[in-house]
């Protein structure tokens, strides 16, 4: 298994390199075909593993590939932890990605950087193998890294538009206060355990948890919640969860492929991959886990009501991408990691559905995004709009497909959590933003949906002319996706979440399981299908979709009336919560104003006007002063001589 | 009684009232020279009264080659003044300062 | 061939003399002549041998101990028992390795675009690597001094001979200041030999000093090895010195010369004085962390590339001071030897990272002639390879895992946080503020439509400078993949320093 | 002995005066004369203290030899009397002060400080047949005699650099060159130029 | 005393009786032939040299009554007097050609001045040192105003000739009192006296010492006795303040070394605070004032200053090793002066006094080579490792630092920091600027061979500094 492992996760990297460095040479045709024989391979392998470990029942592997370094006993390493957990993962990413070369192909058919583009999609899909294969913290942050270079490269892929690079600049520093935490956390780790292995740390977990750290005066802290907290931080800019979410709406500045592929199928998961491979870290810190749902609550019901008044089609999903973290992140911290993963999977199929789909609308729409200019285009675009139809419904949770499967029980697992006991407040506070949360997803969803695909053509004639379906890359991977977005949770539902497929890849404490709980009365999921009526969340998805339809089919004026009646409310929206500006004028600003205050006060004016060149100055003037004693007259000299005569003299006879 | 004080006394007050000379005279260059002349003559007084002191010849010995070395002195101090004031037609202590700082 | 009974003298003179021979040959003061045309290749070929005998010095370094290796000992002195006293062990090997493998990326850089006095301009880095080598090796405090002190000359020619308009300002505070925070270096040296009646590093280690003594000494070192480093508030003449440098003078000067510094703490302050190293622990820290935000915060409005660069370089160096210092602020048994590896580690990927940007910003300079970043833009439109390697590089910078910009950091973080959880909170702030500068140039330099004429009229990397650039890119992704070489090389030289530092000598 | 008193206080008081004459006088040619006879009062005064050749000495070289070398120098050079600038005074005042501590430093010395009266108290009579001339003589040539032999040198750098510093040729002197006169040829003496008849235009 | 024992004596008197040759030989070479007085001249030194070293005695050898001594301290300072005034010699002879100044009273006035400085270095008298003093003081005005025709020159002779006389005045007075309280001359006896006898140990005694301290800080030029140097180093013509710069501080160091070590050693806690005192002044003063300097011969003046305050602090430390270490620094100094004088020398050109900071300007253009070589000096007198200069400097903080006096070790390398800059300037100006002159530089091979030779010098000895140190050491064992 061991080379098999190896080739999934080099055969992109090659191709990236080849495709990166000879693009030239091998010319496009030569950078997709090597990028996506590269990715298809790793597919096949991938999910040849996970038939490997799933129906084959091959074990757990815990490889060292090579001995990164070593020093004062700390060894670093690079190697592979193939579970089931990852297994799952390798299995969603090479297949996503593979899914994504191919629609870019006909997406990016008429770019300059065609094949840099394959290059770097390529060199994501090893960095974000790289991340999930990990057996160890050190390759986990490279992974982790990495994924964040490659979107950085992606969002900035037009580096010509202004807004792009400033899209792509945010993204990176934003992740990187992310990362500032995540290296924390990981210092925190190595601390207790000196190690990064994650079996050697898991081991340890007790060891940790028993332990406390100072982190203000005073009040040691446990060291557990300290290194999950701080290692959260960490999802949180990965898995943008607020406040750290701002830059993924503005990563859609980046051609609709990597939209779908690292800023909604992949990459953004990374963080609840991420706490769920820590499951057994954050099983032990309690407070830990409330923070994590508490900002999963937040982003999931906070995000999806921004989605309602935004106007960028891939906005609007890129919102929602956000608000699906923030369910998955929910979960997280309701111990139900399984459940997150599960929605993990599906969303990263029906989000990288729509986000196509919509890739395959701007096509068609010569890079036209703002869905005030659309309508009706389902009579043009068939299979866009049905894949589309497809993936909307998945992610409102409409019975049966695959995001009804994943959110009906993550937001049982909610409901059943162990917050209800511990700590009703957290407890509300998830619950009722999961629930409204469906209402909202479902509003955004269809206000997106009706406004591009029904309703009046507001496109203008020229447009319109030329608007036709995609070409079979495009539609292809899009019938692909939507294949499993539509049916996979009724399939894989049982033996994720109730017949153990994580195994001891997730560890859940026995007080914590509320999927255990679900699981007693678990019937299967046909009985689900058909208990579905019963519970809130089925009308309340039903209700928002009906919201849209009245508010933007039936009675298109009704928005703009309540825009104008709750003029602050909207205003807060459109402003996203005043986050950007919180970060762009508050943390960026400000720190410009340091800097700016430092350079040339602390820099220029103290140390070197006042120290470096005051000494010197004062040096100077005092030559110059200095230099006036030698007048040129002989008397002042010999004046001199006699004055010093003097004090010795005077020195001998008073002092001596 | 007259000793070994009293011309010290009298060498010491030569030796100050050169040096005074030195550093007051605003005039001619010349002066300063005579202002020396009078400088080693005050040493050759304390030379001489100590060596009457002590009964030794050293000292008076020593007089005889300062007076030496002061003519030649002199003459060479007297070249360069007439050099000087070759040069500059003047010689002026208060005008000697081309060179300074 | 076999060299290894004198193997570091050859590094060491070799240059040397060829860089006289340089200068006695002489180039007519043109560049274009054919003469100049020997001369530079004299100058590569000197260079190139030099590191192909460096590669000896790799292949027979032995790196299971710690005790010093390829020792040469000749009487030099005798009145004052000084000796011509060479050595390597774990700490100075991979130094020597770093300016034998960038002095000729030097040379290949200023290939044609040094125009007037070609052959001084390459004498005077051939006689640098010698001279820099010679610090890295010597184990006699005078001859250390020696290399030390003369080490300044060729770089003070070098940015005041081909440097910018503000060269003499700038070289003259170099020169001054460096001088400055060295003699009292000297002071010490002298103190120390009155002291033990030689000028064997060994024997100082070796020495018993009292506590007020050590902590004098300390300063004195403190002084001169700080100012080298450069750290904060001693680090004013580095960003002057680096704009107005020629792009060669620049790498050296980021690449090696700043790590003086750091080698002569590692190699000075900490084993002879371990209790006045001990006492002022906290200060170095402070200081250092101070390097990391408010240089970091400095950095970041800063509108000249170099300068940028410059500051940068404080910053990152800043770990290296840091990473030496945590040693008392560590209970246990581990993560005082992690901190100092890592903080070695900074110093090498240091060396090849800020060289790599420099030679950058050179390349850019090279055609437009300004170092400003308003006057550029959209670079990435005219020069897709460029763009592509300096964006590697800045990512390097900014620490990107994969790079050897992360080893040290990792490596001093992790070490940071066993002492106290603020030191790794300050420290991991380069995480962001780093970034923020780098990638903030980046964007305004490399991405961006084309922002004005000179940056239409770019022409891409050259065969020369493609080779040199790449080059270094390859090493600092290898650094990056696997550092275990790197690290390898220096433990057993760090484990003995942690337990020798870690004894008292009161 | 009061005798020897007297006059030993009359030549000093007269010195002293002198002596301030020269500092302070106001035509060069009347300082010299001051000292002129502040080097007569001091050959007194020497003679009183029984050294009787260095003061005939003293009157012989200096009064004779160098103080005439002085007053020449001072008539050849046409030295006017000039005013002192009025801003120097206060400096001038400083000057002073800074003489008198000196002063009474080494009155100080003489007086009080001289360590237990090694330098006080009168001269020791000098033994019967004692010759001034004869002392000094025997010494000069035996334990002098290399500094003797300097002070030769060091005349004869006098010499040396005075015909240096001040001998030269008289600009306006004119002197025949008999040899070149001798050697002199006809095409030395006339030069023929050839001419064009008129300028071209 | 029989001749044998005069033998001991011998370089001088040949010097002496050389000198008359020259001197009359001078009078009959014809103008345009004077290269022949200066070959005889050159003949003489080395003839004087010879002799130096033939006559090297074993131990101390004391003749005319005491009053002259032979050891193995005046066999190098000699030496070191002889070779500095031969190489100026060298360098300034086509110069002096260039400017019409070839006068064989050049060459005889330096002769003059090194037996005086021969007989200052064996002086074991106050009177004899007295009277080689007055031989190199005299030959030194003349040679200063031997520019007849030059306003500065004339100038400096008299401010020089003045202040000079008067601090032979303060000497004297000083020796009278040393007389009188002691009742000898010669140092030896002086030494015993201060030993044996303490009452002889008053103030009358430290009065002499103080008025002596004043001829020796004169001849030094340390501060504040200092105020000739510069002007008289500016106003000279070159070769002359070439010779100024050079020899003479030997022979100050000499008379130093005699009076106060063999003379006086046992006065050390007296004249210590005040050596140091000026040695400090100078250093600061020195240092700090040749910064604003733009004439390069002031500047190199005003630096001279400074580093007479080295070797003041290394005499200060009263110890064998600071003496050697002042011994060290000034034959050290001496090499690199020479050097830096002799380079204005060659850049001047008839009519025109290469003497401003602005005429090194590009020199690095004009003459690589040159520009090396004045590099050298001026690294040498910063003290930058691994030139001569440095090593005096190592030399001297070790002595000081040995006897634990800190400060002012911290003093002295911070003087040297500030020294650094003006040196730099130097270079800043050979390297950096563009020449303002483009003539070529003429030089004549000899001189050529010998400025290349003192650079190489200056870089060669400070690599392998030690025989030197360890001679410093052995001459000045026992003192």
């Amino acid at each position: 298994m061991y080379n098999y492992y190896l080739v999934i996760v080099l055969a992109p990297l090659l191709a990236a390199v080849i495709a990166g460095l000879f693009g030239r040479r091998i010319g496009r045709s030569g950078a997709h075909s090597i990028t996506i024989f590269a990715v298809a391979v790793s597919t096949a392998l991938s999910f040849y593993v996970l038939y490997q470990m799933y129906w084959a029942g091959a074990q757990t592997e815990n490889i060292s590939v090579y001995t990164w370094a070593v020093t004062d006993g700390l060894r670093m390493e690079v190697g592979f932890l193939v579970d089931r957990l990852t297994a799952l993962m390798m299995a969603v990413v090479t297949f996503v990605s593979l899914m994504v070369h191919v629609y870019t192909i006909g997406y990016m058919h008429d770019d300059d950087g065609y094949q840099r583009f394959f290059s770097y999609i390529s060199l994501f899909t090893f960095s974000m193998l790289m991340l999930v294969m990990s057996n160890n913290f050190l390759q986990l942050f490279f992974g982790w890294e990495a994924v964040g270079l490659v979107s950085y490269l992606l969002i900035g892929f037009w580096f010509k538009r202004e807004s792009a690079i400033f899209a792509n600049l945010k993204a990176f520093l934003v992740n990187r206060v992310g990362d500032f935490g995540f290296i924390l956390g990981i210092s925190g780790v190595v601390m207790f355990t000196n190690s990064l292995d994650y079996a050697e740390v898991f081991s340890q977990a007790d060891a940790i948890a028993g332990q406390s750290i100072e982190v203000f005066g005073g009040s040691p802290w446990n060291a557990m919640t300290v290194i999950c907290i701080l290692l959260f931080i960490g999802a949180m800019g990965k898995s943008a969860q607020a406040p750290l979410h701002v830059w993924l709406p503005d990563s859609m500045e980046g051609p609709t492929p990597i939209s779908a592929l690292i800023h909604a199928a992949t990459m953004v998961t990374a963080g609840i991959f991420m706490v769920a491979r820590m499951s057994p870290l954050y099983e032990l810190s309690v407070t830990a886990l409330g923070v994590v749902i508490v900002i999963g609550a937040i982003t999931a019901f906070f995000m999806g009501l921004l989605g309602i008044v935004q106007n960028d089609i891939k906005r609007v999903i890129a919102y929602s991408t956000l608000s699906q973290l923030g369910y998955m992140t929910v979960a997280l911290g309701a111990s139900a990691y399984s459940a997150a993963i599960f929605h993990l999977m599906t969303h990263a199929f029906f989000k990288a559905l729509l986000f196509l789909a919509a890739g395959s609308v701007i096509i068609a729409m010569h890079h036209e995004q703002d869905i005030r200019k659309m309508g009706g285009v389902r009579k043009y675009m068939p299979w866009t709009y049905i894949t589309a139809l497809i993936g909307s419904l998945a992610l409102i949770g409409f019975p049966g497909t695959s995001g009804f499967f994943s959110k009906d029980l993550l937001i049982d697992a909610v409901k059943h959590s162990h917050w209800h006991e511990t700590d009703q407040l957290i407890y509300w506070i998830a619950y009722l933003s999961v629930l409204l949360g469906v209402f909202v997803t479902a509003l955004y969803s269809f206000r997106m949906f009706f406004l591009v695909f029904h309703g009046k053509e507001r496109m203008d004639a020229e447009t319109k002319s030329h608007l036709h379906e995609s070409p079979w890359v495009v539609t292809v991977p899009l019938v692909l996706l939507a294949i499993p977005s539509a049916i996979i949770g009724w399939y894989t539902v049982t033996p994720v979440l109730f017949e153990g497929y994580f195994g001891d890849a997730i560890a859940v404490d026995a007080s914590r399981n509320a999927l255990a709980e679900i699981g007693r009365e678990w019937h299967g999921s046909r009985a689900l299908l058909i208990h579905s009526v019963r519970t809130p969340v089925l009308w309340l998805a039903l209700a928002g979709a009906a919201t849209a339809w009245f508010l933007y089919l039936k009675r298109p004026d009704i928005p703009e009336t309540i825009k104008n009646k709750v003029e602050g409310l909207y205003n807060v929206l459109d402003r996203k919560y005043y986050f950007d500006d919180l970060w762009i004028k508050g943390f960026g600003g400000g720190g410009r104003r340091i800097g700016t205050f430092l350079w040339q006060k602390g820099d220029e004016l103290l140390i070197d006007g006042a120290m470096v060149n005051g000494t010197a100055n004062a040096v100077a003037r005092l030559a110059g002063i200095m230099r006036q004693l030698q007048t040129g007259y002989l008397y002042t000299y010999a004046f001199a001589m006699i004055i010093g005569l003097t004090a010795l003299l005077g020195w001998l006879t008073w002092l001596k | 009684m007259i000793g070994l004080q009293h011309y010290l006394t009298l060498s010491a007050m030569l030796f100050v009232l050169s040096i005074a000379g030195i550093i007051v005279n605003r005039r001619n260059l010349i002066l300063l020279l005579m202002c020396i002349e009078l400088m080693l003559l005050a040493v050759n007084f304390n030379f001489i009264a100590f060596s009457r002191y002590l009964g030794d010849a050293t000292g008076q010995v020593f007089v005889f080659f300062i007076l030496t070395v002061a003519a030649a002195e002199a003459a060479i101090g007297l070249a360069i003044l007439v050099v000087l004031f070759r040069n500059r037609r003047s010689i002026n202590v208060q005008e000697l300062n081309t060179m300074k700082g | 061939m076999d060299f290894s009974a004198n193997l570091l003298s050859i590094l060491i003179w070799l240059p040397i003399f060829g860089g006289f021979a340089l200068l006695a040959i002489g180039d007519d003061g043109d560049a274009a002549s054919s003469k100049a045309g020997i001369m530079r290749l004299i100058a590569l070929a000197t260079s190139m041998l030099v590191l192909l005998i460096s590669v000896g010095l790799y292949r027979d370094f032995d790196s299971t101990t710690a005790s010093m290796q390829f020792v040469e000992r000749i009487s030099w002195v005798t009145a004052i028992d000084a000796w011509y006293y060479l050595g390597v062990d774990g700490i100075s090997a991979p130094l020597i390795l770093l300016t034998t493998f960038i002095t000729p990326l030097v040379v290949i850089a200023g290939w044609d675009t040094i125009k007037s006095r070609p052959a001084q301009y390459f004498a005077a880095f051939l006689i640098l690597e010698g001279l820099m080598i010679g610090v890295f090796c010597a184990l006699d405090g005078l001859l250390f001094y020696v290399f030390w002190e003369f080490m300044l000359v060729p770089m003070f020619l070098i940015i005041g001979a081909w440097g910018g308009d503000r060269r003499i300002y700038a070289t003259i505070k170099f020169f001054l200041y460096t001088f400055l925070g060295s003699v009292l270096m000297l002071v010490a040296f002298i103190y120390l030999y009155v002291q033990t009646g030689s000028y064997d590093l060994a024997g100082w280690m070796d020495a018993p000093l009292g506590m007020t003594t050590q902590k004098l000494i300390f300063i004195a070192f403190l002084l001169a090895f700080a100012v080298k480093v450069p750290m904060w508030p001693v680090h004013t003449w580095l960003p002057d010195a680096h704009v107005e440098a020629p792009t060669g003078g620049s790498v050296i000067l980021a690449a090696i010369m700043l790590k003086m510094g750091g080698y002569g703490f590692i190699r000075l302050s900490l084993p002879i004085v371990p209790d006045g190293s001990e006492y002022f622990a906290s200060l170095m820290i402070a200081l250092s962390l101070i390097a990391v935000v408010y240089i970091g915060f400095v950095a970041l409005m800063q509108t000249d590339m170099k300068k940028l660069i410059a500051y940068s370089s404080i910053a990152h160096m800043g770990f290296v001071t840091l990473g030496f210092f945590l040693l008392w602020k560590i209970d246990g048994d581990s993560g005082a030897a992690l901190g100092m590896s890592g903080g070695m580690v900074q110093m090498v990927s240091h060396g090849l990272i800020s060289g790599a940007l420099f030679l950058c910003v050179g390349v850019l300079y090279d055609r437009v002639h300004s170092r400003q970043i308003a006057d550029y833009g959209g670079v990435a439109n005219t020069m897709p390879t460029f763009s592509a390697l300096f964006v590697l590089f800045a990512m390097a910078n900014a620490g990107l895992p994969g790079t050897s910009g992360f080893v040290g950091e990792f490596m001093v973080i992790i070490a940071s946080f066993k002492a106290n959880f603020w030191f790794a909170f300050f420290a991991a702030t380069i995480m962001v503020l780093g970034a923020a500068y780098t990638l903030w140039m980046v964007k305004r330099v490399i991405y961006g439509d084309i922002a004005n004429d000179d940056v239409a009229e770019l022409s891409d990397l050259n065969r020369r400078e493609f080779i040199v650039l790449g080059v270094l890119a390859i090493s600092v992704l290898l650094v990056g993949l696997w550092p275990a070489p790197l690290i390898d090389m220096m433990n057993a030289t760090i484990d003995q320093l942690v337990e020798r530092v870690g004894l008292s000598k009161l | 002995m009061l005798f020897h008193s007297i006059l030993f206080y009359v030549f000093a008081t007269v010195m002293i005066g002198a002596a301030l004459g020269v500092v302070f006088a106001r035509n060069p040619v009347h300082s010299v004369l001051f000292l002129v006879l502040t080097f007569f009062e001091s050959a007194m005064l020497w003679l009183l203290a029984e050294a009787e050749f260095l003061a005939i000495v003293l009157v012989l070289v200096y009064v004779g030899a160098v103080m005439v070398l002085f007053l020449f120098v001072i008539m050849m050079l046409e030295v006017t009397i000039e005013a002192v600038k009025s801003g120097l005074v206060r400096y001038a005042r400083l000057a002073i002060v800074i003489s008198l501590v000196m002063a009474f430093q080494l009155i100080q010395l003489i007086w009080f400080r001289g360590s237990g009266g090694e330098i006080s108290g009168g001269f020791v009579p000098n033994p019967e047949g004692y010759d001034n001339t004869k002392a000094l003589g025997a010494v000069l040539y035996t334990e002098h005699v290399y500094a003797f032999e300097i002070a030769a040198v060091v005349l004869l750098v006098a010499i040396v650099a005075a015909i240096t510093l001040t001998m030269r040729k008289r600009p306006g002197l004119k002197v025949q060159n008999i040899a070149e006169q001798v050697a002199v040829r006809a095409k030395d003496r006339v030069r023929i130029v050839k001419m064009d008849a008129e300028k071209k235009s | 005393m029989n001749l044998t024992d005069l033998l001991a004596a011998a370089p001088e008197m040949t010097l002496l009786g050389l000198i008359c040759v020259v001197l009359v030989a001078d009078l009959f070479v014809e103008e345009e032939r004077r290269v022949i007085t200066f070959w005889l001249t050159m003949v003489s030194l080395a003839i004087t040299a010879w002799a130096v070293f033939e006559t090297a005695p074993v131990g101390r050898v004391l003749i005319f009554d005491g009053s002259y001594v032979s050891d193995a301290l005046s066999q190098v300072l000699k030496i070191g007097v002889i070779a500095a005034v031969a190489v100026t010699f060298l360098y300034s002879r086509d110069y002096l050609r260039a400017n019409d100044l070839h006068k064989g009273e050049f060459y005889l006035l330096g002769l003059f001045g090194v037996l005086g400085m021969m007989v200052m270095i064996s002086a074991n008298s106050l009177l004899t040192m007295y009277m080689g003093m007055e031989t190199l003081a005299l030959s030194l005005y003349a040679l200063v105003a031997i520019d007849r025709t030059n306003v500065t020159s004339a100038e400096s002779a008299m401010k020089y000739f003045v202040l000079g006389a008067i601090a032979s005045g303060c000497l004297l007075y000083g020796i009278s009192w040393i007389y009188g309280a002691t009742g000898t001359i010669e140092f030896h006896q002086l030494a015993d006296r201060i030993a044996s006898d303490p009452s002889v140990n008053n103030l009358a005694l430290w009065f002499g010492l103080a008025f002596l301290l004043v001829g020796i800080a004169f001849k030094f030029g340390a501060v504040p006795f200092h105020m000739w140097v510069p002007d008289v180093y500016q106003g000279a013509r070159s070769p002359v303040t070439l010779y100024l710069g050079s020899a003479p501080k030997i022979a100050a160091l000499a008379l130093t070394l005699r009076i106060l070590v063999d003379g006086f050693g046992g006065l050390y806690g007296v004249w210590s605070d005040m050596v140091m005192v000026v040695a400090v002044l100078s250093l600061v003063l020195g240092n700090l004032i040749a910064i604003v300097q733009s004439n390069i011969k002031r500047m190199l003046a005003y630096s001279t200053i400074g580093h007479v305050g080295f070797i003041l602090l290394s005499i200060f430390t009263g110890t064998e090793q600071g003496y050697a270490a002042a011994l060290f620094y000034t034959l050290t100094y001496v090499i690199s002066a020479v050097g830096a004088f002799g380079m204005i020398i060659l850049l001047s050109r008839r009519g025109y006094e290469a003497e401003n900071l602005s005429d090194f300007k590009g020199l690095n253009a004009r003459s690589p080579w040159f520009a090396i070589i004045m590099m050298f000096m001026m690294f040498s007198m910063a003290g930058i490792p691994p030139f001569i200069g440095f090593f005096g400097k190592l030399n001297s903080i070790d002595a000081v630092l040995t006897e634990g006096y800190t400060g002012l070790a911290i003093l002295m390398v911070l003087a040297s920091v500030v020294g650094a800059y003006y040196y730099l300037r130097v270079i800043w100006y050979m390297y950096f600027e563009e020449p303002a002159d483009q003539a070529v530089l003429l030089t004549s091979t000899d001189t050529r061979l010998v400025m290349s030779l003192n650079g190489v010098a200056v870089l060669a000895l400070g690599l392998l500094p030690g025989w030197l140190w360890t001679l410093c050491l052995q001459v000045l064992h026992g003192h």
